[in-house]
Order: C-alpha cells, then structure tokens, then sequence
C-alpha cells in the first residue's frame, strides 16, 4: 500500500497520476518462449509487473485416480517472488494466491481442448517477479501465450484486463495507486473472438450502471492485450 | 463409476427440468428455496446465526478478540472471515486446513462484508495504534445443498447485527475487558449476495447442489441496502457469454432485495 | 475457565450451583437424522452443549492398502467450531480432540459389527457447535444415534455419561463449574444391554473407592442417557 | 502376507499360554517385567533418566525455560509433556508430528504429574504474572517392547525427582538465569502408573509387545504414593466386562506400591 | 519407462563425448558456460540481479527487514538465505516447502556468503540488542539447466553489492525508516563458488543438466578474493578419490579467479 | 554457543582446552547391537557426544512408485532429541539437520551394495541423545556400524570424523568450544580399505594449504575411527 494517500488520482484536465488518460493501458510488452526447460513459456511486462509464466504437459499425472479418462487436470499455481512486493513475502501459498490460481484455472480451461488429452495433467505456472496492480490479469495473459507456446489446443487466446473506478471515473488498468486509493477493482478474462467471459470478478463500491461500464472498458483493454498476445506469438512463430 | 452414472443421471434430470421450462425440484427459474434465519443460536459467541436455505444449512459465529491494528490502519478494528467445510457436511468434504473452495467461499463473503462497509471498523478501535478489537467471522457448514455462498453471506451479516461488544478500557497500557456490559455492534448495511448458476445458457438463481454439479458457470453478486454492488464473483470452469451478463446483474439486484425482507421479517 | 471460582459447588442443603442433586444429569435433548446429505445424523443437546454427529458409509476406503481384508475402519473426528468456546478455538485439530478422537473411536467400535462390512470405511464426525462440560461424553452418545439412523448393525447402542467428584461429593455429569474446579472427572462408554465399558478415563484425585462409586454413577447416568437414545430412534422410526 | 501370518501366529502363542496359564516370555498374570532406572543420564538436561522395562528403552529429559505463565494461573509455573516415537524405535513408528498414539501416551504422563501435584507449581514462578519456568519432560523412545505407558511416567518421574532448578532473578524487567547455582526441584510424590492388557478376559500386567499386538482392551491407572488414584485410562477397541473393572483397580493399586520401590531402591 | 530409457541414452552420449575427451555441449572439462549478470532488475527489492549461466536462469533479490538481533550477536545484523525451486523451472520441481535439494542449495549460498564476511554484519545494527536489519536473500530458479550452486551464489552476490540500505532511526523506542534515503550496503568481498562433477574419474567444471544426472559426485568450492577457501560441500549419491581432491581443489581456486573477473566486468 | 569466549583455544605449550594434543581424538566408545527391535544398531559416544543408530532392512518400500528395480533406496533421517543442546530443541526436522540427513545418507550409499537389494527400502536413522560437536561425523560413524550389525552387505565401513582450524592450527576432532569459537570446521568420511571420501565439508576460513593439511588430519582420525568400529563389530560377532 501507498504510504502516503495521494490528494487526488484524476487530475483536473482527467489525466492519471502516471499521465494515462482514463481508457489508456500501461505499457504492455509480451515475449513468448523464454524458458527452455518448460513446454512453453512467456513473459509480461505490464507497467512495473514482471510475469513469467511457463506451462508443463500434456504430461502423466500422479497419483492416477486423479486422471479425468475424458480430458485433461488443468492445474494453476499463481506464485508471488519474495522480492516481488514492498514488503517481504513468506514462500508459500497464502489464501490471496489460492484463490487466485483457482479464478485463473477456471478462466484459462474454458479456452483449453482439455477433451485432446484424456487422462493427462497440463500445468500452468506464473511466477510474478515484480508486482504493480494487476498481477492476476497479467499472470492470466502470460500464461494464455504460454499455452500456445507450448502447443495446447486452445478455442482461442484468453486475454485478461482490469477496470476501476477511481475518483469516481471508470478507469482502464489501474495501476498500484489507483488500486490502492480506489473505489473498485473489476479484473476480467475472455475469449475475445467468441466474446465469452472466463473470469469476472469484483471489489469496492458501484452502481450497477458503473459496473457494466467498467466491464465494457475492460473488455476493450482485453482486446488490446489480444493484439500484443498475437502478436508475440507471431514474432516467435511467424505469420500465422 | 456407480458414482460418474449417477452424475450423468442428475445432469440428465436437471437438463430435461430445463429444456421443459422448469426446475428439477419445481422452483421457477428465478426463485429462492425457503430460507430461515435463527439468530442467537451460540450462547458462546458475540453474535451468531443458524440459516436454513432449503436443505443446506450452517451456522455462523462471531467472536471478538482484542488484537493489535494493521499499520497501515491504526485507528481501526480488524475482520477475518473464516469458512470451514467440515466434512459432517458433504461427503466430498475433507478434514484439514481450508482447500480452495473453502478460501474463495470466505473471501467472497468477507468482500462483501467488508466493501459494503456495513460494520464501522472504526468503532472497533480501542486505542490507536495499540489494541483493537478483531471481529472473527466462522462460517461453519453443516449440511451442504448447494449455495453456500448465499446462506454464508446470510448467516455472517445476521450474526454480525446481533453482534453485542463487551466494554474494552486500557488500564496501565492493558486492555481490560468487562464481558457484562455490551453494547451493539455499530452495524449500518445489510449486503446479500445472489448467485446464479449459468445451465445451458439459462439463468438459474440460488442454485441447489444437483444444479451446482452440472452448471457450466457461476456469478455471485453482492448488493448492497441501496441497491449498489459490492462484489462480484464468477467461478466454475466454464465461461459466461457477454450477452448474458448485463441480465445476471440486474436479475441480482433484483433478487436481493427481495431476499433482504425475508430474512429481515425474522429478527 | 469460569473467571472467578466460587465460594462452594455443592450448597449446604446438598445441592449444586445449577440446582441439580449430586445424581441429577442436566436435561438431556436427542434428535436422530437432522442432516440431509449424511447417511446418517443426530443432535444432541446436556446442559449447554450443543452436537451434531454425522455417519458416512459403510463406504469406499482409500488409498486401498489401508482397507481391512475382514472388517470395516472405524474412523472418527471430533471437532469444535471456532465459535463454540470461551475464547474462539484456532481450527483443525489440537493434541486434546486428536485424543478424544481416539478414545471415541475405541469407544463406538466395540459396538459395530465391523465384520460385516469388510474393506469399507465407516466415518463418524462430530461438531461441537457449544461446548459446556462433558462434549467427548456427549458427542458418543450423539455418534453412536447417527450410526443407528445409517442403519449400520451394532450390538448395541453406546451411551456415555461421567461422574466427577466435587467439593468432596460424588456427582453425575458435572457441568461447567463443577468441571473447572472440581476434584475429578470421570467420564465413561458403555454398552448397556451387554454390561461392556468402552471408554473410562479419569484425571484428577479419588480414593479407589471413590473412583469405583464414580464408576458405579456413571454407569446410572448412561442408562438415562441410552433411554433418551431409544426414544429418539422410536420417535423417527416409530416402534422398535 | 507373512507379516499377517506371523502376527496370527504370535496371537496363538500369546493365547495357548495363556490357556495354561502362563505368558508368552513365561512371567506369572501379575508380573512385571525387570526394572532398571538410570537417572543423571544427559548432563545437558536439568534432569534425566533412562529406563529399561525388560526390552522397552526410552530416555526421559527435563529441560527448563523462562517463559510467560498462563492467565488463569499467574502465580504457577508451567508443564508441557511431549512424548516422540522416533522411527529408531519401532519399524512401524513414522517420522512427523506426534500421532494419537503418542499424543495419548504423552497425555496420560502429564496426568499423572499434574494430577498427582508432584511439582509444586507455585515454586516455578519467577514473577507473578510475568515469568516462570516452564517445565518441558521429553520421552524419547528407543527400543518399543510394550508398554511404553509405565516406563514414560517412571522415566518422567525419576527424571523430575532429579531436576535441578537454575537460579532465576529479575533485573529491570528481564530474567537473568544463573546456570550454575541450582537447587532442586521441589517434588512431593512418586506417582506410578500400572497398565493391564485385558486379553480373552485375563489381566495381564505389563503387557509385552507381542501382548498388546493381541490385547483387547488396556487400563491405565496412575496411583500416588498415599494410594489415590490421579488417573485412569481404557484404550484400545475392545471392551472392559464391568466386573472385571474393579478386579483391574485393586490390582494396579497394589502392584504400583510395588513397582515404587523398586525403582525408589534404584536411586 | 521412456523416462528411463531417454536418461540411459543422454548418459551414453554424456560417457561418449567424456570418452573422446569431449562434453556433450562440446566445452572443454574446465570451461564455464557463457556467463550473463543482470543487476538492478527487480526495483522492489534493495538489491537485485538476474544470472544466466548458459540456460540455467535465475533471479536473486535482496530485502531488508527490521527485527530483533540474535542473542548472541547483539551488536550484528541477520542474514537469511532461501531458494525457491518452483515448478516453473524443472518438470521434476514440486510446489510446496523446500525440499532437502533447495535447503542444501541455500545452505551452500549461506556458508559462502557468512563466511567470505563479504557482508560487514555489524554496519546492519540499528540498536545494539533491541534492532537490527535482517538480510533476506531469495533466490528464485527460473530454468534449470545444471549447476545451481554457482549461479545462485553469483546471483546473491552481485544482489549483496548492489543492494542499498535505507536510512533507520531509533524514535521513542521504535525504528523509522526513510525509504528515500539510500546508502550502498558495506560489502567487502567478492565469493564465488566453483562446482566440479566427477564423472567416470573426469573433473567436469560447471557441469550442465545432462551431465549433473550421470556425475558421481559433485564438489563446490567456494573463494574468496583473496583466493582462500571458505566453503566446501561434496555432494551426491557417489564418492570421490583421494587423489582427485588436491586436483579438484586447485581447479576451483583457478576457475574462481577467473569467473570472478568475468562477472565484476559486467557490473 | 558457550557464553564467553575463552581468551585462548590452544595454550603455550600447545594443548588445547580439554588438555589434548592437535592431533589427538576424544575419547570414543562404540558399541554394536544395542536395540531388540532394530535389525541393526550402534551406540557411540565420542567426548560428550550421546548418540544412538538404528537401520531397518531392506525391507518393503511403500508407495511403491518409489522402488528402483535395480537397487536398494537408502533412507537417513539425523534427529536431535529436544534435550540433547543447551537450549531445547524443538521436536521435528529444522533446516541444519535436512541437509545433515542428506550429506550424512550420500556419505554411506557408496559403501552399500544397494544393487544387492533391489525394489527395497533401507533405513538408517540417527538419534543423538546429547550433541558435543561432531553429531554428523559420530552419527556415520554410528550407523555405519549399525549397517554391519545389520548384515548390510558392503564395500567397506564408513568412518567419519572433523578436522578444525584453531588458534590458526589445524586440529583434530573439534570439541564445543573450538567448534563455536575456531576459524574452520572440515567434517570428512571415507571408506578407508578405498581410500573414497565419502562426505566433505567445510565452512570457514582457510588457505588451499590448511585445507588440505587439514583433510589430511581429518582422514587421519578417520582411522583411528574405523579401528574402533571394527573392534565394535568384533566384540559382537567374534573373530572376523
């Protein structure tokens, strides 16, 4: 958390405390396979978050009453670097990243084949090495491209982003400040070519109107990212 | 396999209730299962509630603990929302420390508590930056039918407005703690969550256990006494398609405020 | 622990601070089947405990290699909600309910016909939702309800009751105070019909023969507690 | 396999003995086995003691630590009885936190001590409310032939009667200890328990492994010097016919004043 | 299977190229593989650095924290090394509390870091007794291609020289800490470790995964600047000759020298 | 830690605290076969170092995943019993004693003949009553012995033992005071009929030189050890 509250987050000409307009995102730069000993791997860099995320499997899966014998265990492990935050993390699984990991296998399956890999497990790691806001939407992106890396069939990419409100605007992708001092958090993941929403959720204070504004403006910056996904992988495999 | 045959039978069942416009125990799409709220059930606790939403049932304590605030709060209380799946509740319940299902339950209840700002945290300090009080939300699940989120956000709120404070004065730098005098917890919301489970691309409120085995997708919306929203949750592996959210939302405000007069008739 | 102990547990007319005789139980509620999703439940209200008991089986056991080739496991968690004392109890088991855990599983299983069930699990759970004195005595009696109404075949019904010994005196079924500040405690399991004691502990100071006038109560005040047992498996099942 | 072949033909050993009247390694029903108290064994402990109980093994240590009495007991000292069953002693013992065959064990001890009033609590504060000395008896098992019962309370017990307490003084709000001006630990019994396996409703005191693998039921009961009963334990998944209950009782009483002073005359 | 199968066959190749006085990557037996030191990548932490050393990868970050010195150093600050070997880096990596693999890992950095004294511990006092700084240093594997020792140790060195410490003031009893006030932690010596695998008889230094999975054993030699030794670890399921040792020891005291060099020109 | 450093470790005429020459080893005491249950034990004293072994095996190995089908898997566990320091040590494995179990188990699996026993388990596991300084060396030492007394077979017995840096002289065998207060501590095993080493360690300060005089010292009182583990072994079994 800030130390100090900042007076305001919008200033009087609607600008943000780092310059953004309200529908703009932090710089967003995706990198695919960037680990050897992973099936795939990706790197996100979103504002001053830093995201590696690497995918093992299909791969067998112990003990063996844990196979589906009709599609594959999709598992998430979302995990925060000691050093990632301001003040030291402990190694381990807080209640914060095991729901986290939870609301990030559920987003990424529905764009997963799972019913190509009968009995096997397919392992997603993301490993934040840096912390601003947005880790979970930025871990989610990562992971997507990840999956494809390492050649998962998927229905589509899953792009993630978040929304917020902050002194009373709908902001795109609110950075550590703004999710801090702000009124509400509304990080969202989709499929963007089937326009299906895989993970929604929600925090502070709204109206109803506010909300659905919110998770329009997120889904704008879903698309966004969706390019940048794309687009890396591209530079890795060539045209698609 | 007795058990995957059985599974695909209910999904069966819930299916065919469906495509005849009905539900697979009667309810319409967009209607609760009868609820009742038992205040005051624990002697034992500061405040606490039993809640019955059809079959599924659990009781709520709440229990307050002098602690030290947060730094980055010093002039107020603490919460910690706890949910225990025990597994006298359901025979997939494990005994052990709280799985993922159990931590996403309580942190979505405790959003709800906590955004709706329905408890003044400032209340519940006792001396800045020295002692306050931590107010202890346990959830625990008796018999699980399906909709835990509802019934846990039901009992928490309840047994958090029956909440009585004992009289807390610092003496020589101690807290000293006079369990005779209680005063009512300042309480000024009263959040209730909706869930809805997405069926086949039907919106099914409050869903019940056979429901919750076949659904595709979650969203649980938490409203407050003013109509705004609080928490938003959606869970489950499968997705929601866009053009069904903007109906979720408002079928939740709907509902909840319905929900809010039946529990609030019974206290 | 009561704050301040009182001055007598036992008055000058002989009774206790609760106004009961020495060989007085508190009243004593039981209701069988009370959860839907068990195979089989009970409630059970002494004084001011409150408990619920739960069954689950006879059911498949695994890993496998801890089935019993001629005999179903007996398993048992007693477990007190957080809520359910004085000062809120942490959750998950402590060195005290892991003993009570053992010694109510070696009281319930003399009664079951374990042999009829071979290679299955039978668990038994119960939740103690208030506890005044005496809740290891209570949740048997409720447990060994529960495993009736999941129609597992037992011997006999198991009821539990203790004595303690206060302010010099010999009482039955000690409450709170009496607990707290009396001289000891003697809790104990039969079954009735067969005259078979399944669980006897004591802690604290008797002379033999008072330990043995103890027993000799406890014994009377299971009796009570297994009529009220019968009369509410009669009340769900009518007639025996 | 075998090791259920082998188990079935101990049982017939153990059971064809006692049929004639016997045991299994030839003792008489109300025999124990030989005794032997080692006291003074670890010099990093403030006391100590090995006990040998025919082949049973186990070391006892005191150690003794400044820490924060309880509340509802501000003038006393405090007790913590531990007991380890170390993989060394057993093939079946696994390492990991005690299971409830060594919580029982290590909690049947501190009734002993405690119930017994062997320590004097009182003179383990160091200042009211603030500090004490909080006593830690740590059995440590070696070599498991059986009722590890009987030799952890002698070992326990021997160990107490030889500790030696550090003098403790408060300096401007800390503790200073003076590890070598020691006096001894006021003790003021010798409670022994006396445990008897119940197998095909014979009494058999001081059960051998090869015993207890068959026993129906057990009974502990702990005895003071002045012969009070401060502790009674039934374990194990059998029963206890009434009439034998108090046949157990007599009997144990009897055979602690016995075994008393045995060990006593080893010291 | 094939598991087992694909490690028979890369140790054929490995013992093949060794034969031909090769390795598998086609390094000579004392070359390190291309060395990339990347300081100052994690601004969170007050010190940082990024290594890769051919394809292991690894991130090293340093934070200091306020606590209380140890008892018998009141005068010094604490200093504790972990390292995370995440399931990200390796498919055999599992989640959970380290393992014995990443406790030696973190020991072996910890032993080469405390005793080179590269790090002046009393300068991390802030008051003799009551405050001081601890020195977390976390290392975070990202790709695992062999020889972790030497990676995590230049990692956690290079982090230590660049790492800064905030301004600590002692007001009424508790520490303030002005973040914005920056002065470069006293570090006075550069340790580096050097890993040797013995393979059928060969010393390979800095050996790869593939190599790491045939090698007998494995030795780390940790040195300072000075070129004496303050850290030896042998490791591995095999033994090693004692004619090899002197060899093996020089080597590392030759090949530190130099990599040493190799990382301060990157700095 | 000794509460006061002494002024000097080595005196003028070159004795060390305990009076012993650098050279010299404490006095050390092993005996084999000390546990019934065990298939094989050792109990070794070495200055006040207490400290008991025990091996079980080959025996089953479960799960069975975990079995190698063309050798024993060797299992170690180093366990300080909580009264065996100055300050009581809380039960269960710290760090220190994890990486002890490992080094200490790769320290005596060269001297097995584990292909002997395929698909098996062999436990060794140490207990040290009252720790001196040396644990890890006495605790080989001791189970190597167990080993024997086991009928393990193998290449030869594993002796260990420490060499130290004092006062800027190598010593052998490091006591307390010189292991908390001396320059550098080199635990080394070996099988001495091979001349392997089998363990190495070392933390400190010292030049490439005093490290190896000081290995040298070290396989020296490696010697000394094994010579009393083959007299253990003697006394139990007779004449090799």
């Amino acid at each position: 958390m800030p130390e100090e509250e900042p007076e305001r987050l919008i200033s009087e000409d609607g600008l943000r405390l780092d310059g953004r307009k309200p529908d703009e995102m932090r710089p967003l730069k995706i990198k695919a396979g960037v680990l050897k000993r992973a099936d795939g791997s990706a790197y996100v860099e979103l504002g001053a978050n830093r995201i590696v995320a690497a995918v093992y499997g299909p791969r067998e899966l112990h003990p063996r009453h844990k196979q589906k014998p009709d599609r594959a265990v999709v598992r998430f492990r979302y995990n925060m670097a000691p050093f990632s935050v301001d003040e030291r993390k402990r190694p381990g699984p807080d209640r914060r990243s095991i729901e986290i990991s939870k609301l990030s296998k559920e987003a990424l399956e529905p764009a997963i084949f799972t019913e190509y890999y009968p009995r096997t497990a397919i392992d997603i790691f993301v490993e934040v090495l840096q912390a601003d806001a947005g880790t979970r939407c930025a871990g989610i992106t990562a992971a997507s491209v990840a999956l494809a890396d390492a050649g998962i069939e998927m229905r589509d990419l899953v792009a993630a982003c978040a929304a917020g409100k902050v002194d009373g605007h709908i902001v795109l992708d609110p950075m550590y400040y703004e999710d801090g001092y702000g009124e509400a958090d509304v990080p969202l993941a989709m499929m963007p070519k089937e326009g299906e929403i895989t993970l929604l959720q929600m925090d502070g204070d709204m109206t109803p109107e506010e909300f659905k504004k919110a998770v329009k403006l997120a889904k704008k910056g879903c698309k966004i990212v969706y390019k940048e996904q794309r687009r890396a992988l591209k530079r890795k495999y060539g045209e698609e | 396999m007795d058990q995957d045959l059985l599974a695909r039978i209910k999904r069966h069942e819930v299916l065919e209730a469906i495509k005849a416009g009905e539900r697979v125990d009667g309810r319409d799409f967009e209607e609760f299962r009868p609820i009742e709220v038992q205040p005051d059930v624990i002697a034992k606790a500061n405040g606490s509630a039993l809640v019955r939403l059809g079959n599924t049932q659990l009781v709520v304590g709440v229990k307050l603990e002098v602690g030290t605030p947060y730094p980055d709060s010093p002039d107020e209380g603490a919460l910690a929302v706890n949910a225990e799946l025990v597994p006298l509740a359901d025979p997939t319940f494990e005994p052990g420390p709280p799985d993922e299902n159990a931590i996403e339950l309580s942190r979505v209840v405790d959003r709800g508590i906590r955004e709706s700002e329905m408890i003044d945290m400032k209340s519940l300090c006792i001396e800045e930056g020295e002692h306050c009080w931590v107010t202890f939300v346990d959830i625990h699940v008796l018999d699980h039918d399906g909709n835990l989120f509802d019934a846990s956000l039901l009992g928490s709120v309840t047994a958090l407005h029956r909440t009585r404070v004992p009289k807390a004065e610092v003496v020589d730098d101690e807290v000293e703690v006079d369990e005779t005098e209680l005063t009512p917890l300042e309480v000024r919301d009263f959040p209730v969550s909706v869930t809805i489970a997405l069926v086949d691309e039907h919106l099914l409120v409050d869903p019940c256990l056979d429901e919750e085995v076949v659904m595709d997708a979650r969203i649980t919306v938490t409203v407050t006494e003013e109509g705004r929203i609080c928490a938003v949750q959606k869970g489950e592996r499968g997705s929601l398609p866009e053009h069904l959210l903007d109906d979720a939302i408002d079928l939740a405000v709907k509902k909840a405020e319905e929900i809010r007069g039946v529990v609030k008739a019974q206290l």
